[in-house]
């Protein structure tokens, strides 16, 4: 089976471990990724914090580009990405006029027919059968599963999980033999764009959600973002800082979480490109 | 065809649609004046020669409403209503009566809002479709008919 | 055929029934109508495919009520009127003999109007491919050839009526075209008053008409009324489950399902 | 020949500032067939009835069309006011220029173009209108309560102590509905069982109340003066006439784990079960989706140990019939339940309550015996957040109004906490304080002032557990929406009062209307709120909309005296809208060929069969008879007949074709 | 025959609704978002603030609100809207006004690093059609002077092949600058 596949830029750069991942996870659940041919940057927050019309115009080039090669649904692992490709795709089918307009702008027919999937929407759909049987090794932790913004929010237009407290993420861990604890902070904001632009922000934000996964007794936090990682990851010295203390919990990619579970490889996992280091696999 | 504003009838029942507009009204929203509202006591009550006698009479739409399912002050009068209607509007489509011109709807008495956005969209649409001067062809045929007899 | 006679012969002579309603030879090969009171007058009945008329719309007339209990020889036409004229309270088990007939010419006895009915479970009443096909080829036409097609089909009438007259169906004493407080219907034949009419006759059938042709096969300018009961019946059919004519209470649009359709709702 | 009066009001400037009402009646001066045409400020005042009356007399009217507001508001008026002018109630019609015209357009010329045709419309139909004499049936002097709250119980001893019969029928196998469960009461702090528990025995003990409890309404039939109702009694699996209430059964009862209702959940009941001490009757019934021996086929203690011998389980559910002339509905409201808000934890978190279960820790007969406990460890809170609004005022949630009592129940709940936990500290997060009413705002006051409860003007965003604390962020919008965390020990939300479930199937039963909260509509917002919009059917307390004890309790008098006034004549005049079989001369007799599938076709199996016979005897013909008792008018059989033989007063064939002739033939 | 025609409306809350379709008046001040907003303590103007100064209609305050910090500091991770109860939905609103705040040069002073950062990701975009993450930060840089920040995660990253030195480009650079000119620049 072939699913369209938009990897967005933070999987090829800074986050390519979560392309890995998805990439070997697929490989082993016979899933075939195929990129869509001549993909941009979907603009991201700062597309949208400067002008509607560039924040809608980037997302759309990439579904008409996915259209235009005959793809019906394409996997967005990017929390990110997933969210701007689908607020474009639901501005857009609410607005004919706008749609046309847009459509001018990128100089490319557009029908937003293309579904839009996240990682968790991919292997619910098309590996939770599978799962069971190809378990090698399951992953005995308690996992914080962190959801974020992007992923649950805004309901009306992503129509995924509920907002408040989520689950699916919860499910799919504890089906490759995780234990998911109950928190807080699954769906707080990390600090997203902020990363680099507001540090002091990132690491009091991002503090508060890693100190509530560690205080209940979480031995990793799952995500589903790249934007997440980083900041929870590789921004550990500012969190560090905000709590005044050293934690080393690490940070997994829930398809690295499953990949360990089925037996995947750390290094074809990605896993030694984590800042905190991930001890136990 | 700007210039064409449309003659719409509306058929409601006392319960529910005529109490509704009544809300609409006491809500002071606005809605176009192309509709006028003939009170039944029920849905149940309207006969489909009445829609006929209509486009023959010049109305260029009609709107049919009552009672939500269950909701009927008597029971099953718009039940029945329904029932009849799946028939003849099957039947009036059939024969080439545009039934984009009778819009069918449940407005509770506590719809005021519908009822304004069915009228306003039920005119728009109709104004959209223009005059229905194939049903007014033949009614005229019958007034020359008529006279000349 | 000849059961179906001699059955005949018996019932008149025992006086069971003072008339056999059944099908003689008419003028031009063209059957018609038998009323046959005399014993020796039974071998002048027969049957054949060319028998379509249906008999049952003489056992509501007031002309022949007249001549006392009837026996009719009735094919499958003939027992779905039965069945809903009985529904419909105009006529009584005691007050008729059915004699049965089956398309190769056997008699069939009926005890009872409910063996009738279910005698009927087997010959469901359903379109043919040719009527099908005919429906779905108006159906296909767009809406202004659709008005275009039956202004014009409809044109020919000039309300003779005689589509009523030989409706089993249509047996009030009083027809709503005839009504005048008010006048729903102009009187004269033409377009209007023909559209309405026959729009009309075909909604009062709804669920009643049990699609014998007996209107189309009566009318002198061959007009396709009978489409018009055909679509109802079809749409009876697939939208409300509707089955045919039946003892049982209820009838199509004197009853409802609480989850009959509504699509077409706001 | 008609003589038309056509009589158009401005209703103050209601209709005459949008609508030129003198064009207007210029205008239909000039429509054939009208006699006289007058334009008035307010044509429902009292000059204004009796220039219509002088114009009757005057002018020799036949026919009235008053163009003003809705005829579902004063069409009784106007027929009123023609009748004592001497021509017939039925001969006056309305149109309605004020809530379909004025009210709706602005002022242009095709607004008044179209009152113009409103009015021709309604001349047209005046002109085919018949004289019609009302029809009188009698009434059935016994009421129908259902609810046995305080609504049904203030409501059942009013009509009772009237002289009246009054069955009383209660779904709970007690009655004393919601307020049985509160623990004090604003703005007093009485004690709500102390003023309850003696007018449920009242109601027990009065000669003219029947009552059924752990009972239902299974269907109603009929009209004002003349319903026939079903009530299904509940199996209770217990015989009461033998049953002495000794507790024996209860006691020994090995399903001890089922969530008291009565408690909110807060402690557990057995499955044979009186649902709290002084429920009236006391005396129990057994649940049997929790019993062992109904769910497995074994056990039967409760029975053993019964020494009156009084427990059945063979015992089936009853159905009876009664017949009533009125009803009053008082089936109460219901708290939004778990999952509502999942952002505040509530279903989650042991320690996050709704009002009703904080009524229950608070209340002397509750699981703690008025000590204010965590549900989780049973420690006494040090720190209480309540959250008002949780639900109400809120459409994201589908909930626009405002629940009325949470306010006061919520100031009553920070005062009762700060009265029994001395040290505590209490927060109340709100958006408004409403709290209109006699001593209301004094009371509320007295929380903030005396019992220095904190009150946060701002609405919570999250509660989340941590530590065995439950973390409360809000903002103090009072302080620019300053963030505001509190670690407390128990929060209360002031969950909305929402309509009762089956509330919605209840209604149809009834054939009543209800609102887009399923709440029940009242027949007018303002002048008809006991009445619903089904003649003999009313309404009291919380089923038509949150309200507080007082109101309810106001309500419920309103409601029984208007079913005592309904009492007191002993025949009703009724509407003459119904449908008739029309009647010729012979041979005919009459146009209907007697199909009788208007039989099938009749919500009220009102169609009977009438024979006509000669002189000898012998049947002629059968035709279709509508009994005027049973009728209501609704006229789906008139849509139905092929011959057009059967026809509805008042809307008739005539009346109708007539009206929309008029509207498109200008 | 007309339907009701409304006021003409001006002002920044007129703006909103005609952009977005927000009615500022919908908001009933519960506070609700502030009490949500992970960064309503860093703001100088907390959301539900906001919505009040719009309802108001004062130019000073339409002035104070795009030449606010708080509007930049939004991180749209629409917790308010989600727990909102008139479903307003206030980070389209922040959309629209940060944009109308930079078309109109007003962006506050304090916003600096985090509207350079936006220009720099944007920037990239345009002459790459995708996000290089190295030129990113080197232009970051270079608007800022916040030249030692990171330094010290860099050459972690660059050690795990987290950053390229040569950017992935697009194939279809005219199409991506097309955009770019017909939005953004235009304005």
């Amino acid at each position: 089976m072939t699913l369209g596949f938009y990897p967005g830029c933070s999987l090829t750069g800074s986050s390519r471990e979560y392309a890995e991942s998805v990439v070997a996870l697929c490989e082993e659940l016979g899933i075939e990724l195929k990129q869509i041919p001549d993909w941009n940057c979907c603009g991201a927050t700062a597309a949208h914090n400067m002008d509607k019309e560039l924040s809608l115009s980037l997302p759309a080039r990439i579904l008409a580009l996915a259209e235009k090669d005959g793809m019906t649904e394409i996997v967005v692992p990017c929390a990110a990405c997933y969210s701007r490709l689908s607020t474009t795709q639901y501005e857009l089918n609410q607005d004919e006029t706008l749609k046309a307009k847009v459509a001018s702008i990128i100089g490319m027919p557009y029908k937003g027919s293309v579904k839009i999937l996240n990682v968790i929407q991919m292997l619910q759909k098309y590996a939770v059968d599978k799962l069971a049987d190809k378990i090698k090794k399951p992953f005995d932790k308690e996992v914080a599963c962190y959801y974020g913004c992007l992923l649950v929010r805004p309901h009306e237009v992503l129509q995924f999980d509920r907002v408040e407290d989520p689950q699916t993420m919860d499910v799919l861990m504890a089906q490759v033999g995780a234990k998911p604890i109950d928190w807080a902070f699954k769906t707080e904001c990390c600090g997203a764009g902020f990363s680099v632009s507001q540090p002091d922000i990132v690491g009091k934000l991002s503090g508060k959600i890693v100190k509530d996964a560690v205080d209940r007794g979480a031995k990793a936090i799952i995500v589903a973002c790249p934007m997440c990682h980083s900041n929870l990851d590789m921004r550990r010295p500012a969190i560090d800082s905000y709590l005044k203390t050293k934690v080393d919990i690490p940070v997994l990619y829930v398809t690295q979480v499953i990949g360990l579970a089925l037996g995947i490889n750390r290094e074809k996992l990605g896993l030694p490109r984590h800042f905190v280091p991930v001890t136990f696999a | 065809m700007s210039e064409f504003e449309p003659k719409i009838v509306a058929f409601v029942c006392n319960w529910c649609t005529y109490a509704g507009a009544d809300l609409t009204g006491t809500s002071r929203i606005k809605y176009a004046t192309n509709v006028k509202i003939v009170r039944f006591p029920c849905t149940g009550r309207i006969d489909f020669m009445l829609l006929l006698k209509a486009f023959g009479e010049g109305a260029d739409g009609i709107i049919i409403s009552g009672c939500h399912p269950n909701d009927c002050h008597y029971t099953s009068g718009n039940f029945h209503a329904r029932r009849r209607w799946v028939m003849f509007r099957g039947l009036m489509n059939f024969m080439g009566i545009d039934t984009r011109r009778v819009q069918f709807s449940w407005v509770s008495a506590a719809e005021g809002a519908k009822w304004a956005e069915i009228v306003n969209t039920t005119v728009d649409e109709v104004r959209e479709l223009g005059p229905y001067t194939d049903y007014k062809k033949v009614a005229d045929y019958l007034e020359t008919e008529v006279t000349n007899g | 055929m000849v059961d179906v006679k001699k059955k005949a012969a018996e019932l008149l002579s025992s006086e069971a029934v003072k008339v056999i309603i059944g099908y003689t030879e008419g003028t031009g090969g063209k059957p018609r109508a038998a009323f046959i009171q005399n014993v020796a007058d039974v071998e002048k009945l027969i049957f054949n495919s060319q028998c379509v008329m249906n008999l049952a719309v003489y056992l509501t007339k007031a002309e022949i009520k007249k001549l006392g209990k009837p026996a009719i020889v009735a094919p499958v036409n003939v027992l779905r009127a039965i069945i809903q004229l009985a529904f419909e309270v105009q006529i009584q088990e005691s007050d008729i003999v059915v004699l049965g007939i089956t398309p190769d010419e056997k008699l069939v006895e009926f005890q009872s109007f409910a063996a009738i009915e279910s005698y009927l479970e087997d010959f469901k009443m359903e379109l043919d491919a040719k009527e099908k096909e005919t429906l779905a080829k108006i159906s296909g036409m767009s809406l202004e050839e659709r008005w275009a097609y039956w202004t014009e089909e409809l044109s020919e009438c000039f309300k003779c009526y005689a589509c009523r007259a030989a409706c089993p169906m249509c047996y009030c004493h009083k027809c709503a075209v005839e009504q005048n407080k008010p006048q729903w219907i102009p009187v004269a034949a033409h377009q209007l008053g023909n559209m309405e009419w026959h729009i009309m006759r075909a909604m009062h059938l709804a669920g009643r008409c049990v699609n014998c042709d007996a209107c189309h096969n009566a009318c002198p300018k061959g007009i396709n009324l009978n489409f018009l009961t055909k679509l109802m019946l079809a749409d009876a059919q697939e939208q409300l489950g509707y089955t045919g004519p039946t003892l049982k209470e209820g009838n199509l649009l004197s009853t409802y399902n609480p989850n009959d359709q509504e699509n077409f709702i706001k | 020949m008609s003589r038309i009066g056509v009589f158009v009001c401005h209703c103050g400037e209601n209709i005459s500032s949008t609508v030129d009402v003198e064009k207007v009646a210029q205008t239909a001066a000039g429509f054939d067939g009208v006699a006289y045409s007058v334009d008035y400020k307010y044509m429902c005042s009292d000059p204004g009835q009796s220039l219509i009356k002088q114009a009757i007399k005057d002018h020799n009217l036949t026919g009235v069309v008053v163009s003003a507001c809705s005829p579902r508001m004063h069409e009784p008026t106007f027929r009123k006011a023609c009748a004592e002018a001497g021509l017939n109630g039925y001969m006056c019609e309305m149109t309605n220029l004020r809530e379909h015209c004025s009210w709706v357009h602005e002022r242009t010329e095709e607004t008044t173009e179209k009152a113009i045709d409103l009015v021709r419309m309604l001349v047209e139909k005046v002109k085919n209108d018949k004289p019609l004499e009302p029809i009188k049936v009698p009434i059935f002097k016994t009421a129908l309560v259902i609810g046995g709250g305080i609504a049904g119980i203030q409501t059942s001893l009013d009509i009772a102590n009237c002289g009246h019969k009054v069955i009383l029928v209660e779904k709970e196998p007690s009655i004393g509905g919601h307020m049985s469960q509160l623990s004090e009461t604003f703005p007093t702090l009485d004690c709500s069982q102390c003023i309850l528990t003696p007018r449920m025995v009242e109601v027990a003990q009065h000669p003219n109340i029947t009552l059924y409890t752990y009972s239902e309404l299974e269907s109603l039939e009929g009209y004002i003066g003349n319903f026939k109702a079903k009530i299904r009694k509940k199996a209770k699996s217990v015989d009461h006439s033998v049953c002495t209430g000794c507790g024996d059964c209860w006691t020994k009862c090995p399903s001890k784990k089922i969530p008291s209702e009565f408690n909110a959940g807060l402690d557990n009941r057995t499955a044979i079960y009186v649902p709290f001490p002084q429920a009236v009757p006391n005396k129990p019934v057994i649940d049997k989706d929790h019993c062992t021996y109904y769910q497995k086929g074994k056990c039967r203690l409760c029975e053993k140990n019964c020494k009156p011998g009084a427990i059945h389980f063979d015992l089936e559910d009853e159905i009876i019939e009664v017949e009533v002339g009125g009803i009053v509905v008082t089936t109460g409201f219901d708290v939004k339940g778990t999952d509502f808000f999942p952002e505040y934890g509530y279903g989650k978190y042991k320690d996050v309550i709704t009002g009703l279960q904080f009524e229950r820790l608070a209340s002397a007969s509750g699981p703690t015996l008025g000590e204010i406990k965590r549900p989780s460890d049973g420690k006494v809170p040090e720190k209480i957040v309540f959250i008002a609004c949780a639900g109400s005022r809120d459409p994201a949630k589908g909930i626009d109004y405002c629940s009325k009592i949470c306010c006061m129940y919520t100031a009553k709940h920070a005062m009762l906490y700060q009265h029994k936990v001395h040290t505590g500290k209490s927060y109340v997060f709100y958006m408004d304080i409403r709290a209109g009413g006699k001593n209301y705002e004094e009371f509320v006051r007295r929380a903030i002032e005396e019992d220095k409860v904190n009150y946060v003007r701002g609405r919570v965003s999250t509660v989340y557990e941590k530590n065995g604390k439950l973390i409360v962020k809000g903002a103090d919008t009072l302080m620019n929406g300053q963030p505001v965390e509190i670690e407390a020990d128990m929060v209360v939300l002031a969950t909305a009062g929402v309509a009762n479930c089956g509330s919605e199937e209840l209604a149809q039963k009834l054939h009543v209307s209800y609102d887009r909260y399923k709440f029940f509509a009242e027949a007018h917002p303002k002048l008809k709120p006991v009445e619903t919009n089904t003649a003999g059917i009313f309404l009291a307390g919380a089923c038509q909309a949150p309200k507080d004890i007082p109101e309810t309790v106001g309500m419920a008098s309103g409601a029984a005296a208007k079913v005592a006034a309904l009492f007191s004549q002993d025949e009703l005049k009724r509407e003459p809208l119904i449908a008739v079989v029309n009647r010729q001369m012979p041979p005919t007799f009459s146009s209907c060929v007697g199909c009788f599938l208007c039989e099938t076709a009749c919500p009220y199996r009102a169609i009977e069969r009438e024979e006509i016979k000669d002189r000898a005897g012998n049947v002629i013909k059968t035709i279709a008879k509508v009994n005027d008792g049973l009728c209501q008018g609704c006229g789906t059989c008139v849509a139905f007949c092929r011959t057009k033989s059967i026809d509805i007063q008042g809307f008739t064939n005539e009346q109708m074709y007539s009206e929309v002739m008029a509207l498109l033939n200008d | 025959m007309g339907h009701h025609q409304p006021h003409e409306e001006s002002g920044l809350a007129a703006d909103v609704k005609k952009a977005t379709g927000v009615v500022a008046e919908k908001c009933y001040q519960c506070g609700k978002c502030s009490a949500g907003c992970p960064v309503a303590d860093e703001m100088d103007l907390p959301p539900s603030l906001v919505m009040r100064m719009l309802q108001t209609n004062q130019p000073e305050n339409d002035e104070k609100i795009l030449r606010s910090k708080t509007i930049w500091l939004c991180l749209t991770c629409e917790m308010c809207i989600a727990r909102c109860p008139m479903s307003i939905d206030i980070p389209k609103v922040m959309d629209f006004l940060r944009e109308k705040s930079r078309t109109e040069k007003k962006i506050s002073s304090n916003a600096n690093d985090i509207v350079a950062f936006h220009d720099s990701f944007l920037l990239s975009v345009e002459k790459t059609g995708k996000l290089y993450e190295l030129g990113l930060i080197a232009a970051y840089k270079l608007k800022t002077f916040h030249l030692m920040q990171d330094v010290a995660i860099a050459p972690a990253m660059i050690q795990k092949g987290k950053l390229h030195f040569i950017p992935e480009m697009v194939k279809d650079r005219g199409n991506l600058s097309s955009i770019f000119s017909k939005t953004i620049k235009k304005k």
